[in-house]
């Protein structure tokens, strides 16, 4: 029996955003009397962390804590129109949305500390941590939470803002394809390290690792699990993963979770990764976009790393044992 | 059709009597993990079934040198006996922690290919079946029970309510291949045992899941190496003849090609397992 | 500039982390109406079939049998998800009306008071099919003579009167003459099942002011919305979608198949109805990544520059279009991939065959085109006999580099993040590699390109 | 097709239903009590999302026709989640991001918790075969593996300052 082993790269772009834009995300900010500010959205979390992340963007621009900072997402009735949790778009464009919206609150409630401060807006300054100060003198300092009390309470004001973010829309040339198909550019480059069994086909992956440059990581812990994650399923989708296991044939289409394959917990190969932080120009604060792309180059890396340890070049998907078994016996004839 | 009557006998007399008094077109359950999933998505519609899960026949017994299986005995208590390995390899070897929770090994038997991994191990150990019916009991070998694909020597009236299993020293090998190392249906399950004899081989048992319309017995290959001292071409003789006499089909998780390729090599790693002197590495 | 930040950049903890660990997260699911509704599919048994008759007499009479919809019973019967994002025509009906196309099609909608009376209902629908031929096969559904699926004469998606996407950029033809090699693949994958763990459902609820309210897990709410409120014919002021927690979308939520017909369903009983798909209905009814078919020929120079890539590309759509024709535009624009090359050439076709229907999943278009580029970009490295890694150094985009849709590169970093792995990994990288940057090109840095 | 009643402890009080026959246990927890941390991923029994313990063992509840349980205790996540704070196996999960979708988690959990009843110095293959029934899509189930190990080491370090 022989367990060959081999090593394969892959390295990746993925575009951010609906590819040809006209796709809008709105966000509306509003303060309540306790100095929280509610964040209104109608985009979906699916588990990468939206809520968390736009939190994070919202208290950023507001200059208060996190905390303060309530996702009310995802209802037609009250939030504001959003095209939707696809395409590597959320973070991007709900991002740049809720930061407009921030910047027209934190205006508003600027305007109002100025009044009550008797300072001008351009010397005010919110710190971060919900404290808001005459810049250079910081005896001259209240809390956000009671100015956005006197708001409603002695000016009788809204502190509240609106924010769109939508790339406009591109048209294609059906001549030459001329387009504007993204927003930015994020990219990956993944080595796989694979072990063959000459006897059975069958690849075990011992290692997945990859270097990903986001733009900007809003949470970092968040941006890990996407890449985990991402990783496990490039690798399902390089080894097991179809619903027509002898495409084109339609036959045998799995109806169960033991006939659709996946890998689990003891296929689980080693994954590191390392991320680079470039920033965009368009992304809010630099922010590129990540859900999609990392299951992207592991399959590819995978792929190649069977070849690199074996020899035989699969050129289907998924790749399964049966496949490198014929191309093994392919390159050497008789029975093995 | 909505199931309109559930029943749950608390003992064999009394499934026994539900049985008769229903006829055949009761639907008998007891770990519910295949059929539970047909009737929750309307695939199997029946108007009425019998659950075995409270019927008492759940017992794992050890008499001399027989150990008694109650049908309904769960794949976890396989695992907790340690009288014959070879079942609890099996029981290990077949889907998760809470299916293994809740299937049975009487219901092992009556599990389509791919599945039935316990039935194959129970093949090799000349494992025998007690069926039950409100006019008696009879005893029959596992091997000649399993006739068919889905079908079996089950009367219309009869429980199957006991396996009986052997226990023997002679060490054995069971190994299976699936897609993934856990939770997986079989490419091919083998379960081999050998009786040996003045050093050589006195009888064999190859047993085979995945690779026919139910588990089977190579016999061909069982021939070739009783005799032998189980050398490297004994032990390629019987693969091969495995891999001839084996029935293999295409499914969404092998092709046939593939299985009697697999059949081929698993026998040969089995036996090199029970060659004296082996460590017994395996899968 | 991280320094300047206070919360963008840290690992704060999930808003949602502590609901999904006791599990008072309330995914849509978790909600149950008085009087509530299950609503179950009829489906076809054929991958091609023309409807002679239905008989649902069997059916109406099982105890819990509410009501059965058909074609006639949707007001606007096509599905809008195209439409709404401008792209024609709208070809796929909300139920079948003469003719099915894909096994698993949804011909009757069975609404009952249980899930089990409405299972018992479907089985008892008596269908009257005439089988025809079908295909399953991209190029053999190119073929004259093959079956055709759709409704306009041809198995491909039109784009603006070209059977495919095209992108084109300098002359590739006369760039395969002057190259010293040429490269070519054939790549091949399976449609794959987003697979989320929560399966797709919503529970369409009438409210007293005449209004619906609809619990969905759609990825896309006002999407969703938008596409009930045509196929209803209803104003949008007369539904309220609520949403916004998927147990995991992956792309399989985008296609909001199952509100227009449970909120139809709920508008005509007056009652609160539940469509949600069971997991075998989820894997083999609900859209899929769509298979593809992606050939490559590459022109490459002795020193291992391409100079010269042709990409043709066939997806799977399945039976109708969702949302794969737009991917094909999304893939088209990608399919030459992170690299300089001069002349590129690139069809990409949206093939129509009777299989169940492809739609968007996670890296839509895109994660294919990078799986056949990057084993081609291996192929090209062994033909010039350079290892991979300088194979994609040499033709790394660069910032301002013309790409094949002609929008000049920006934020490339391609180079940056290949130097990362190469160091993770223990990789020496020679110093000419080691040197290089993104940065847009300037002496020295196009060596010999054309 | 007369509906029955049936009697089970569910985290340590009585609970009496009335079910048509053969109601899942799943359908009971979700539809008639409000449990609805038990999930309903694949009525298969293939996915682990509505894993319940029976009498301490991991059980399928879409699997499990409620009348087979009369009698019995069955323990959902509401039942192991205390009144203030979290289980160390959800404090775990929580903080080694061992989720995302949060659909798979309560079963993830349930199994995590039943393994540290089992064995509380589980190795890593303990782990990882005994979370084999319990499909994730979205994490790639190493960040939850580490949380059971975290878990774990917790619960041991809290019964040893418990013994002290």
């Amino acid at each position: 029996m022989a367990r060959l082993r081999g090593t394969g790269i892959a390295a990746v772009n993925y575009p951010t955003g609906m590819n040809l834009g006209g796709d809008p995300s709105q966000a509306l900010i509003h303060a309540t009397t306790s100095g929280s500010f509610v964040v209104s959205l109608s985009a979906t979390d699916l588990g990468q962390g939206l809520r968390t992340v736009i939190g994070q963007i919202a208290a950023e621009t507001l200059g208060v804590e996190f905390g303060e900072i309530v996702i009310d997402t995802a209802d037609t009735d009250t939030g504001p129109h959003d095209m939707g949790t696809f395409a590597s778009r959320a973070t991007h464009r709900v991002g740049n949305a809720v930061i407009a919206a921030a910047l027209e609150a934190r205006r508003a409630l600027l305007d109002v500390a100025s009044e009550e401060l008797e300072a001008a807006v351009d010397d005010l300054e919110i710190d971060g941590h919900g404290n808001l100060m005459v810049k250079g003198a910081p005896s001259r300092s209240v809390r956000v939470a009671d100015i956005a009390a006197l708001a409603q309470f002695k000016y009788g004001r809204t502190i509240s803002g609106r924010g769109s973010y939508m790339k406009a829309k591109s048209p294609v040339d059906p001549e030459t394809g001329a387009m504007d198909p993204d927003s930015t550019e994020a990219h990956a480059c993944t080595v796989a390290e694979v072990e063959v069994d000459t006897e059975t086909g069958e690849v075990t992956v011992l290692s997945i690792k990859s270097a990903y440059e986001v733009g900007r990581q809003v949470n970092p812990a968040l941006v890990a699990g996407q890449i985990a994650g991402g990783a496990w399923m490039g690798m399902s989708h390089a080894l097991y993963e179809t619903t027509a296991p002898y495409y084109p044939a339609p036959d045998h289409s799995p109806r169960d979770f033991s006939e659709y394959l996946m890998p689990g917990t003891l296929e689980m190969p080693e994954i590191e990764s390392v991320v680079l932080e470039m920033p965009s120009s368009n992304g809010p604060y630099g922010v590129k976009g990540i859900g999609e792309m990392t299951a992207n180059s592991p399959i590819p890396a995978i792929v190649n790393a069977i070849y690199h340890a074996t020899g035989v070049r699969i050129d289907d998907l998924p790749v399964t044992p049966e496949k490198i078994l014929r191309g093994l016996e392919a390159r050497q004839p008789g029975p093995a | 059709m909505t199931v309109r009557t559930y029943l749950l006998p608390r003992s064999l007399p009394e499934a026994l009597g539900l049985l008769a008094h229903h006829g055949p077109d009761l639907l008998v359950m007891a770990g519910g993990t295949v059929a539970m999933p047909l009737i929750n998505e309307g695939i199997s519609l029946p108007e009425a079934v019998m659950g075995l899960r409270l019927a008492g026949l759940d017992r794992i017994v050890r008499t001399g040198d027989v150990l008694h299986i109650g049908a309904t005995a769960t794949l976890t208590q396989l695992l907790d006996q340690d009288a014959v390995p070879m079942l609890r390899e099996a029981a290990r070897n077949t889907a998760s922690w809470a299916i293994r929770n809740m299937g049975t090994v009487g219901g092992n038997l009556f599990t389509p290919p791919p599945g039935g991994d316990v039935a194959v191990a129970l093949l090799a150990l000349d494992a025998r079946v007690t069926l039950a019916s409100t006019s008696g009991q009879r005893s029959l070998p596992l091997d000649g029970f399993l006739t068919g694909f889905m079908s079996n020597e089950l009367a219309a009236d009869e429980l199957l309510v006991e396996i009986e299993v052997p226990v023997r020293s002679e060490p054995t090998a069971y190994l299976k291949l699936g897609r993934r190392h856990a939770n997986t249906p079989a490419v091919v399950t083998v379960a081999a045992r050998l009786e040996w004899g003045d050093g050589r081989v006195a009888d064999a048992r190859i047993a085979l899941g995945a690779v026919g319309p139910h588990p089977i017995r190579a016999r061909e290959a069982e021939r070739r190496l009783v005799g032998t001292g189980l050398d490297a071409e004994a032990i390629a003789a019987a693969s091969d003849a495995a891999a001839e006499e084996c029935e293999p089909f295409t499914d969404g998780i092998a092709t046939d090609w593939y299985r009697r390729r697999m059949v081929r090599l698993f026998v040969g790693r089995a036996l090199e397992q029970l060659t004296p002197g082996a460590t017994g590495e395996g899968r | 500039m991280s320094a300047d930040l206070n919360v963008v950049g840290q690992s704060v903890a999930r808003s949602d982390g502590i609901g999904h660990v006791t599990g008072r997260t309330q995914f849509f699911g978790d909600r149950t109406f008085p009087g509530m509704l299950h609503l179950k599919m009829v489906r076809s048994p054929l991958h091609h079939a023309r409807i002679r008759g239905v008989d649902l007499s069997k059916a109406e009479r099982v105890s819990g049998f509410v009501r059965a919809l058909t074609w006639k019973d949707v007001p606007h019967n096509l599905y809008t998800i195209l439409g709404l994002i401008g792209v024609e025509p709208e070809e796929e009906y909300v139920l079948a009306e003469d003719r099915v196309r894909f096994r698993g099609e949804a011909i009757i909608a069975i609404v009952a008071e249980t899930e089990a009376a409405a299972h018992e209902a479907v089985s008892k629908v008596r269908l009257d099919l005439e089988e025809l031929p079908a295909v399953f096969d991209v190029e053999e559904a190119l073929l004259p003579g093959a079956p055709i699926v759709t409704s306009w004469g041809n198995n491909t998606f039109m784009y603006e009167g070209h059977p495919c996407r095209r992108v084109r950029l300098g002359d590739v033809d006369a760039a395969f003459e002057r190259a010293d090699h040429i490269v070519e693949g054939v790549y091949n994958t399976s449609p794959i099942e987003q697979a989320p763990l929560e399966t797709t459902g919503c529970i369409a609820v009438p409210e007293a002011n005449g209004r619906f309210t609809v619990y969905t897990n759609t990825q896309a709410l006002y999407f969703s919305l938008d596409n009930t409120a045509i196929i209803l014919q209803v104003p949008g002021n007369r539904l309220h979608f609520v949403g916004g927690t998927v147990g995991g979308g992956f792309g399989g939520k985008v296609d909001v198949i199952v509100e227009p017909i449970a909120t139809l369903a709920a508008m005509l009983t007056n009652r609160p109805v539940r469509f949600a798909y069971s997991r075998s209905e989820e894997m083999q009814v609900s859209s899929t990544r769509s298979a593809w078919r992606i050939y490559i020929k590459d022109g490459i120079s002795r020193d291992g520059h391409i100079l010269a890539r042709k990409v043709t590309s066939y997806a799977d759509s399945g039976a109708y279009s969702r949302q794969t024709p737009y991917a094909l535009t999304k893939h088209a624009a990608n399919a030459a991939g992170p690299y300089a090359i001069p002349n590129v050439s690139i069809d990409a076709y949206c093939v129509f065959t009777n299989r169940q229907p492809a739609s968007a999943m996670r890296g839509f278009g895109v994660t294919m085109a990078s799986f056949a580029l990057e084993v081609q970009m291996d192929r090209i490295a062994e033909r010039v006999g350079l290892d991979p890694w300088t194979i994609r150094f040499i033709n790394a985009y660069h910032d301002g580099d013309i790409k094949p849709h002609r929008k000049l590169a920006e934020d490339a970093t391609l180079i940056e993040t290949m130097q990362a792995a190469a160091a993770l990994v223990g990789r020496e990288l020679p110093d000419d590699l080691r040197a290089m940057t993104s940065a847009p090109r300037g002496a020295g840095h196009d060596g010999g390109r054309d | 097709m007369a509906s029955t009643i049936v009697t089970f402890e569910l985290g340590g009080r009585e609970v009496e239903v009335m079910v048509r026959p053969m109601t899942t246990l799943q359908a009971v927890l979700r539809n008639q009590l409000g449990f609805t941390a038990t999930k309903d991923g694949c009525r298969q029994g293939g996915c682990g999302s509505c894993t319940v313990l029976v009498d301490g063992e991991p059980m399928l509840s879409c699997l499990l026709p409620v009348e087979d349980v009369a009698g019995r205790r069955v323990t959902t996540l509401e039942s192991i989640t205390p009144a203030e704070g979290l289980h160390p196996v959800q404090r775990a999960f929580l903080d080694a991001n061992a989720l995302q979708c949060g659909y798979c988690t309560p079963g993830m959990v349930m199994v995590s918790t039943a393994l540290l009843d089992h064995q509380p110095a589980p190795t890593g293959d303990d782990i990882r075969q005994a979370l084999t029934g319990n499909i994730c899509r979205c994490t790639g189930y190493r960040p939850i593996v580490t949380a059971v190990h975290d878990a774990a080491a917790a619960m041991r370090a809290n019964a040893g300052e418990q013994a002290r």
